[in-house]
């Protein structure tokens, strides 16, 4: 049987609402935390350099998390980086969702030239992994927070592409759009009004896989120096600047690092749990 | 007469919290060599489950949790898992609903075969290919060499049911299970499918368990019937105590919705409301680079539609009547021919119909689980069909009422959405939108093919009183000739993109004037009891 | 070209067997071990001129010898020369020197080296004449008019004027010789990436991306290598490097970060070696208004020098390297001998009262100056870099810093100021940093990220210093060269620089107060 | 079938070319590219000589024609750094990039499958949640700092060396970097694994394969496996750039000496040409890797060939 069920409602594995809980502090942490700090996350300090964390000392230190190797405090830095890493990762997948859904709902309801044309930019997308685009980027421009982003929120455009022109072929077939062009809606209309609604399960879900992606991307660029630069900051250039002290220092990456893997862990499951919530032929095994 | 299979009080229970406590409840029955036991019911009436128990493959979820099942007049051992799966496809043979969807699409289907024979104990190579021979001839599938090399979806569906029926059969089974094996078919196949199983059945001397919601399917095979509901029997008896002396008022209705010729008021002609001439179309799918396949889909076709008139189109999958549909809509730019809609000529309209024209000519689909969108309140669906066409949000939403009304649908169904409702709902729901612009040709297509039986016949009661109350013109497309009978006035009947009949209903039926409309009529299953124009000593039932 | 394309065919072929069929490196039947140093960078060619750099300065010396050497084994500062490739040195007239080369040293090609490769080394088609093979050289040659071999085994080298120390300048890179034949056969290109010199390694293999190895030279003129191979492998983490010289894959690795070194030297079997280099890493204020740069607030020096008064450097460097290194006055360096002054100042110190008076007598307005660093090219930098710009912000002065991924763009406009770091090691004397570093000819003057013009106080001093004959002379010159420098303050010293590396602890091996590591029987203790 | 295969080509051409186009115009797009060529202190002489010797005195359409002609003459350029043919540094590179992407993809696909596997045939069961926890924890693990901690552990505490030590100079040392690049694509493969087979298993030709007594191991192998096979292969076509990307990262980390290294160190020195050649190699290697996917694609799956559908 086809039933398909209502979006919302039913009852929530606690891993779930761990998960959601998780986001909600992580969100907060990243709004409010530079308030849990007196410091200034620039702000350094030659005398107290890779402070441990007072928190587990339990040394009398304004530090909390301790500091790193220019002394700046680690709690601002990371509400800081945590703040940053999330305007990368929402805006950098949101670029990529919206960019390439609306081409994929292009190529899906309008095939032809268009389609082709948008489908050879998917597979040129396709044939030119990130990195070495950012690699290739870098070589000829520097670095901005800007370029960032849009290098960020150019990758998966094609994965969005690609996943809503097959949720809207599959979406064409379905007797409510006949329907509407029968009513004689027009094509906006249909798409925007009422396709686009009903693929947009498929686009969260998809927004779900690409989010902790897109963070453990910007993750590596930091790794390759390529990610947020000095004095702004973010999880993953805070752990990649911890990365040759790991042996004595083991709060700059533990911290940044736990941080990051939890968000990420957490973004997955609960796309899982979307993803079981709705169709899931819909979001697997399909292919353009 | 041996008794091949004997059920008695099996009960099958169905996890908490679901709508009713068992899939199955206490059923007892009995199959003897060579008989056929008809378990008849509508969807969810548990006659399914029943045959996965006997198989001993019931989902995780479902639990026996009752009754004996005895085979050739022993216990089954349905705890004995590797004695289970010897018994399953050798002694016991199970025909499928969907043919290609039980067979696995990756695999050729010779090969299929042959791995059931080699796991069920032929050993030589030789020997099963001289049995599969054997078997394809039985199933009198053409071709052999090519279907045995085949991939599943290069068969046609009458092909693949004779593959699966081959392999029910490889083993001699001494029990036959058939779910439903013939709704997927078209009728004509349907007619050869169930003439091979009975005929196959017969000379082997198997017993058949034959599960089906079609009557007229059962009237033609069983020898004993059962009618379940809700997972209980409801009725049980001989094929001839059932149909002629039904006692329970479930088997009555069911009996009362096969839909029946109606003899229909002669009226007076209305004006000509859409006139089509010669079309033509033809698909030009891309087949890869460079290249392009031409499909002939519609060819020649001419109608003819009058105000107040239903006019029908028949024809199996694949005659093209989807096809012409889509060219009247101008969803399709069709390749040759004159369409006129109302008086206008639509070959004036280099693309699509102009939206006045629109609201002229609407349409119910088949599957009402697709037409509505699913995010969408069904007031609002219905409101936003007047409002694309000018009127302001409070008249579209009176008219929504009204029309809510209109197919006997509560007013509070305004503020829901489509989940909500059933499927026989639902297509009310897709009439009513269809109506929200007063059109003056309502085409039907296959609007009650996907429905249950007794809720077709509501749907079809709901199509004719709306017809008469509103006087639209109506195209009703349909597979199936008794539904066409119960409603049309005129008949067009398409076979491979061409007209081969054309006429009033009665004169189609009765004199019909080309062999493939003769085939059709003669695969009408339960035909005796249809030539006669409905059941008089039932319709005295109370 | 089609020929290219049938080679592309084959190799990708052939890695592809290679990648799944690989062979064990070749068997050692050489009883010295092999050796292996963990760098983190390799230069691009391996000229000796060309590919001046630290990372190039940690290969040549074994593959190439200069005419004349330093002796770090006796004066820790290096600052008494011994023969290297020339058995002696003479100065035959006031502008000429006359070299005799050391006979049979033998190039690893086999042939002799002679006055003919001597004189193609230090020729003007290779370093000083007008589109020179190498150009990075014409600054160290500066000054040089003829190089002529005289014999088989004398070459004389002719000044523009009198000049007591040139002789040294042939311990630099200048100094390397290089086998004419070879080198005009294949060109400059080849011979940087085959090079072919008369050191005791050979090499063998080069990948500037991957490692360069070279084995022992058996027909070495000197003391035999000590090792039978020396691998430098490119090792990009500091982590791996550890990693590896910990499990004993690697017998030496470069660069311990600062708070890293108690890790280190906590390390079984690693033991931790931390010097002092001649080489200062430092900021170059662009006082230029090229490029665009019409409204650059540091063409005022009152601007610059508060800069400079705003900083207290010592105690950042004091921090920072936990006293294993030192803040010097400007050109103040140790390794200068008689010219080092313990007791000499800055002019402009730390004194954050006078920055204040130093910005007020300036026009500056909040804008924002670019300083233009290149990643991790000099350990601590962009730490210091930090503090500093805090204290300028304390001051009211904005300063941004970029970090960029590569010198190339370091250098591209805007930027207000530059990264950089200035070699000491040269002559002995205050010649380079000062002179060739800053004056007329220096890149700081001429390049197209130049960032400053010489005042004539500057250049009259320099070429007062550069034609000195007499100690007190050069001397005075040399105090005044510093004068004009600073009262322009065309940049800010940081500390001397410091290097570190970690080695097996049953090894004995010194690198000398010098960035170049040599593996020869000098600086290795053959018991180890 | 020839057609479509036929087609599929054509397109990955297609591909390439706008790929070398857009290289070739982002390079122009960059500012002056003989200034970029040149070496960082090449006085104005230097960079005119460059920019004749790379025909920038031409208009752009003919400098885009000869860059076209050039690359299809097999003409890629050479390393300003070294003179070296730009192809020849990069493919000096390869065999260690293949071998670690190679054995990576091996170790993700045979784990991630086998572990997807045995999480579906599991399902609900607590097997099931700590195979799916192992695997999210897999792909939410940066993989640098995993990397870093598979090499300090293994020289720090069992005094073992998993970085490079030059070369590729024995297959075991593969391991630790490709299990580290691997480890992600791994959690990937297990959960699509899982889902896919679930998928196939509750299909109804799994159920009428059970009806005719076919032996649940011979249904799981010869039934679900290709079936579920078939969406794994696309998964596989686009997890490859992932693992390009994590290519970069692990080489660098563990000190590998292939294309990723040689990148970031082009990079550094802005070796404009051998990145120009490693995008274009990429660029090709992926086009190349994502037909191949295709193919596979269509072999697995009868009805495609049909169809033409894709």
């Amino acid at each position: 049987m086809s039933e398909r069920r209502a979006p919302a409602g039913g009852s929530m594995p606690w891993s779930v609402r761990l998960s959601m809980g998780f986001v909600a502090l992580f969100v907060l942490f990243a709004l409010f935390g530079q308030w849990l700090s007196p410091f200034d996350f620039r702000e350094t300090s030659l005398l107290n350099r890779l402070e441990p964390p007072a928190l587990f000392t339990g040394e009398d230190s304004p530090y909390l998390l301790g500091t790193d190797a220019r002394g700046r405090d680690l709690l601002v830095r990371l509400a800081v980086g945590a703040q940053i890493s999330l305007i990368v990762a929402v805006v950098g997948t949101l670029i990529s969702a919206v960019f390439g859904s609306l081409l994929g709902l292009i190529a899906g309801a309008r095939r032809g030239f268009a389609e082709t044309a948008i489908m050879t930019a998917v597979d040129v997308q396709a044939s030119l992994p990130i990195i070495i685009v950012a690699l290739f980027v870098l070589a000829m421009f520097n670095n901005s927070f800007i370029l960032l982003l849009i290098m960020i929120g150019f990758t998966d455009w094609e994965g969005y592409a690609r996943l809503v022109r097959a949720a809207t072929l599959s979406a064409k077939e379905q007797g409510y759009v006949t329907a509407q062009r029968v009513l004689g809606s027009s094509a906006a209309r249909i798409y925007l009004r009422h396709v686009l609604p009903n693929i947009f399960n498929i686009i969260l879900v998809k927004f779900t896989v690409s989010l902790p992606l897109t963070i453990l991307l910007e993750t590596a660029l930091s790794f390759l120096g390529l990610g947020v630069q000095p004095p702004m900051t973010s999880l993953g250039q805070i752990m990649s600047e911890g990365r040759d002290r790991l042996l004595n220092a083991w709060w700059l990456t533990l911290f940044p690092g736990a941080m990051i893997f939890l968000l990420a862990l957490s973004v997955s499951l609960i796309g899982d749990w979307l993803r079981d919530r709705l169709d899931p032929t819909l979001i697997e095994g399909r292919r353009a | 007469m041996t008794s091949v299979l004997d059920i008695s009080n099996l009960t099958v229970a169905l996890p908490e919290g679901g709508d009713r406590p068992f899939a199955v409840s206490d059923l007892s029955l009995s199959v003897g060599a060579g008989q056929c036991v008809c378990l008849v019911g509508e969807s969810g009436s548990g006659k399914s489950v029943s045959a996965q128990a006997i198989l001993g493959t019931l989902p995780r979820a479902l639990k026996r949790s009752g009754g004996r099942i005895s085979f050739l007049g022993k216990d089954l051992p349905l705890e004995d898992k590797a004695a289970m799966q010897t018994l399953r496809g050798g002694r016991i043979g199970m025909i499928f609903q969907e043919p290609s969807a039980s067979l696995d699409p990756v695999m050729r289907v010779g090969a299929q075969l042959d791995e059931l024979l080699s796991v069920h104990g032929v050993a030589s190579r030789q020997e099963r290919r001289r049995r599969i021979r054997e078997l394809f001839a039985a199933v009198r599938l053409p071709d052999p060499e090519r279907i045995y090399a085949a991939y599943p979806h290069q068969l046609s569906g009458g092909q693949a049911q004779r593959i699966v029926i081959a392999m029910a059969l490889a083993l001699e089974p001494a029990l036959l299970i058939a779910d439903e094996p013939t709704t997927a078919l078209d009728v004509t196949t349907q007619a050869e499918i169930l003439k091979l199983i009975k005929d196959l059945q017969t000379r082997s001397g198997a017993g058949l368990l034959f599960i089906t919601h079609d009557l007229g399917v059962v009237a033609d095979i069983a020898d004993q019937v059962l009618v379940m509901q809700e997972g209980k029997v409801v009725e049980e008896g001989t094929r001839d105590a059932v149909f002629s002396r039904p006692t329970h008022p479930y088997t009555i209705k069911l009996l009362k919705a096969i839909p029946r010729r109606q003899a229909r008021p002669e009226r007076e002609a209305g004006p000509l409301v859409l006139e089509a001439e010669g079309i033509h179309l033809t698909y030009r799918p891309s087949a890869g680079f460079l290249k392009r396949r031409e499909i002939v889909a519609v060819e020649d076709v001419s109608i003819t539609l009058r105000r107040g008139q239903v006019h029908g189109i028949v024809g199996e999958s694949g005659s093209g009547k989807s096809s012409l549909v889509r060219c009247i809509l101008k969803l399709e730019t069709m390749d040759a021919g004159r369409l006129m809609i109302g008086g206008e000529d639509a070959g004036q309209w280099r693309k699509g119909m102009p939206k006045p024209m629109r609201k002229r000519l609407q349409i119910v689909l088949q599957d009402p689980y697709s037409a509505l969108d699913p995010r969408q309140k069904i007031g609002d669906a219905i409101a936003e069909a007047a409002r694309v066409h000018g009127a302001s949000g409070a008249e579209a939403a009176a008219k929504a009422r009204e029309l809510l009304g209109m197919v006997n649908l509560p007013p509070q169904a305004y503020e829901r959405f489509p989940h909500e409702f059933s499927g026989g709902q639902r297509q009310r729901i897709c009439i009513a939108r269809a109506l929200a612009t007063d059109p003056e040709i309502l085409i039907a297509d296959e609007a009650i093919s996907a429905l249950d039986v007794s809720i077709q016949a509501q749907i079809l009661k709901l199509f004719r009183d709306l017809q008469e109350r509103l006087g639209f013109a109506m195209l009703f497309v349909t597979h199936d000739l008794r539904v066409a009978s119960a409603i049309c006035d005129d008949i067009t009947v398409m076979w491979k993109g061409r007209v081969v009949e054309q006429g009033r209903v009665d004169d189609v039926f009765d004199r019909p004037r080309h062999d493939y409309t003769r085939q059709l009529l003669d695969a009408i299953p339960d035909k005796g009891s249809f030539a006669t124009s409905g059941l008089s000593h039932l319709e005295a039932t109370p | 070209m089609t020929n290219r394309i049938q080679r592309l065919l084959f190799v990708l072929a052939a890695s592809f067997l290679l990648a799944f069929g690989i062979s064990g490196a070749q068997a050692q039947e050489d009883a010295r071990p092999p050796f292996v140093f963990a760098v983190d960078g390799l230069w691009p060619t391996l000229d000796p001129v060309i590919g001046i750099s630290t990372t190039g300065g940690r290969v040549h010396t074994n593959i190439f010898d200069t005419l004349v050497r330093r002796n770090y084994d006796e004066d820790p500062e290096g600052n008494t020369l011994v023969p290297g490739l020339a058995e002696s040195w003479e100065r035959t007239s006031p502008t000429v020197w006359t070299l005799t080369l050391r006979e049979g040293v033998l190039f690893h090609n086999g042939e002799e080296m002679t006055s003919e490769d001597v004189a193609f080394s230090l020729s003007a088609e290779r370093l000083w004449g007008e589109e020179p093979m190498a150009p990075r050289g014409s600054n160290f040659a500066r000054g040089l008019v003829r190089v002529e071999a005289t014999g088989p085994y004398t070459v004389e080298l002719e000044t523009e004027f009198p000049d007591a120390t040139f002789i040294a300048r042939l311990t630099t890179a200048i100094g390397f010789v290089l086998p004419k034949a070879y080198y005009e056969e294949v060109g400059t290109d080849a011979f940087g990436q085959a090079p072919i010199g008369t050191g005791p390694y050979q090499l063998t293999e080069f990948d500037p991306s991957e490692r360069a190895v070279a084995v022992a030279f058996d027909e070495y003129w000197g003391e035999p290598a000590p090792f039978s191979q020396v691998t430098w492998l490119v090792v990009p983490e500091f982590s791996t490097r550890l990693a590896g010289l910990a499990s004993g894959q690697y017998d030496l690795i470069i660069n311990v970060p600062i708070d890293q070194q108690d890790v280190v030297a906590s390390t079984p079997g690693v033991k931790l070696l931390v010097n002092q280099v001649g080489n200062y890493p430092m900021f170059a204020f662009n006082t230029l208004t090229v490029d665009g740069m019409d409204d650059n607030p540091l063409q005022d020096a009152n601007l610059r020098k508060a800069m400079v008064a705003a900083i207290d450097m010592n105690e950042i460097t004091e921090a920072l390297w936990d006293g294993q290194t030192f803040t010097p006055t400007p050109f103040n360096f140790p390794e200068y001998g008689d010219y080092y002054d313990a007791e000499r100042e800055a002019a402009i110190g730390y004194d954050r009262a006078q920055a204040e008076a130093y910005l007020d007598a300036s026009d500056y307005n909040g804008e924002t100056l670019i300083w233009h660093v290149v990643r991790g090219f000099f350990d601590n930098y962009e730490t210091a870099a930090e503090f500093m710009i805090e204290e300028w912000r304390d001051l009211g002065i904005n300063v941004e810093m970029r970090i960029l991924d590569n010198f190339a763009l370091a250098y591209e406009r805007p930027f207000h100021l530059l990264n950089m770091s200035m070699s000491s090691e040269f002559t002995g004397d205050p010649y380079r940093p000062l002179w060739l570093d800053w004056g007329p000819s220096s890149s700081r003057v001429t390049a197209s990220h130049r960032t400053w013009e010489p005042s004539e106080a500057f250049l009259e001093a320099g070429e007062r210093f550069e034609r000195a004959e007499e100690f007190e002379e050069r001397n005075a010159a040399y105090l005044d060269l510093v004068a004009a420098w600073e009262d322009v303050t065309p940049g800010m010293y940081l500390w001397r620089n410091l290097q570190t590396f970690a080695m097996r602890e049953d090894l004995d091996w010194t690198p000398g107060n010098t960035q170049v590591t040599v593996f020869d029987a000098r600086f290795v203790d053959p018991q180890s | 079938m020839t057609g479509l295969v036929l087609g599929k080509i054509v397109r990955a051409m297609i591909t390439l070319l706008i790929t070398v186009t857009l290289v070739f115009f982002f390079i122009r797009l960059s500012g002056d590219p003989a200034a970029a060529l040149a070496p960082p202190d090449a006085p104005p002489q230097v960079i005119e000589q460059y920019r004749r010797a790379m025909g920038l005195d031409q208009p752009l359409p003919v400098q885009y024609f000869n860059y076209v002609l050039g690359l299809v003459q097999g003409d890629f350029g050479y390393s300003i750094h070294t003179g070296r043919p730009v192809e020849e540094i990069f493919l000096a590179r390869v065999p260690a990039t293949l071998l670690l992407g190679l054995t990576a993809l091996g170790i993700a696909l045979v784990l991630g499958v086998t572990l997807g596997t045995v999480a579906a045939l599991s399902r609900a069961s607590v097997l099931d949640r700590f195979v799916m926890a192992f695997s999210v924890f897999a792909f939410a693990m940066p993989n640098f700092f995993f990397g870093i901690l598979v090499i300090l552990t293994g020289a720090l505490v069992f005094g073992v060396f998993f970085g490079g030590t030059g070369g590729i100079a024995n297959f075991g040392q593969v391991l630790a970097p490709a299990a580290t690049l691997g480890l992600a694509s791994m959690g990937s493969f297990a959960r699509f694994t899982r889902s896919s087979l679930l998928e196939t298993l509750n299909k109804p030709f799994m159920g009428a394969l059970e009806a005719r007594g076919i032996p649940p191991m011979r249904r799981l192998l010869r039934h679900a496996a290709p079936n579920a096979a078939i969406p794994i292969v696309t998964m596989l076509g686009l997890s490859l750039g992932g693992l390009v990307a994590g290519a970069v990262v692990t080489e660098q980390v563990f000190s590998w000496p292939g294309v990723g290294q040689l990148l970031i160190r082009s990079v550094q020195t802005r070796d404009i040409a051998v990145i120009q050649f490693s995008v274009i190699a990429v660029s090709f290697t992926m086009t190349l890797a994502n037909l191949v996917v295709d193919l596979v694609y269509f072999w697995l799956d009868p009805r495609i060939r049909r169809s033409g559908n894709v």
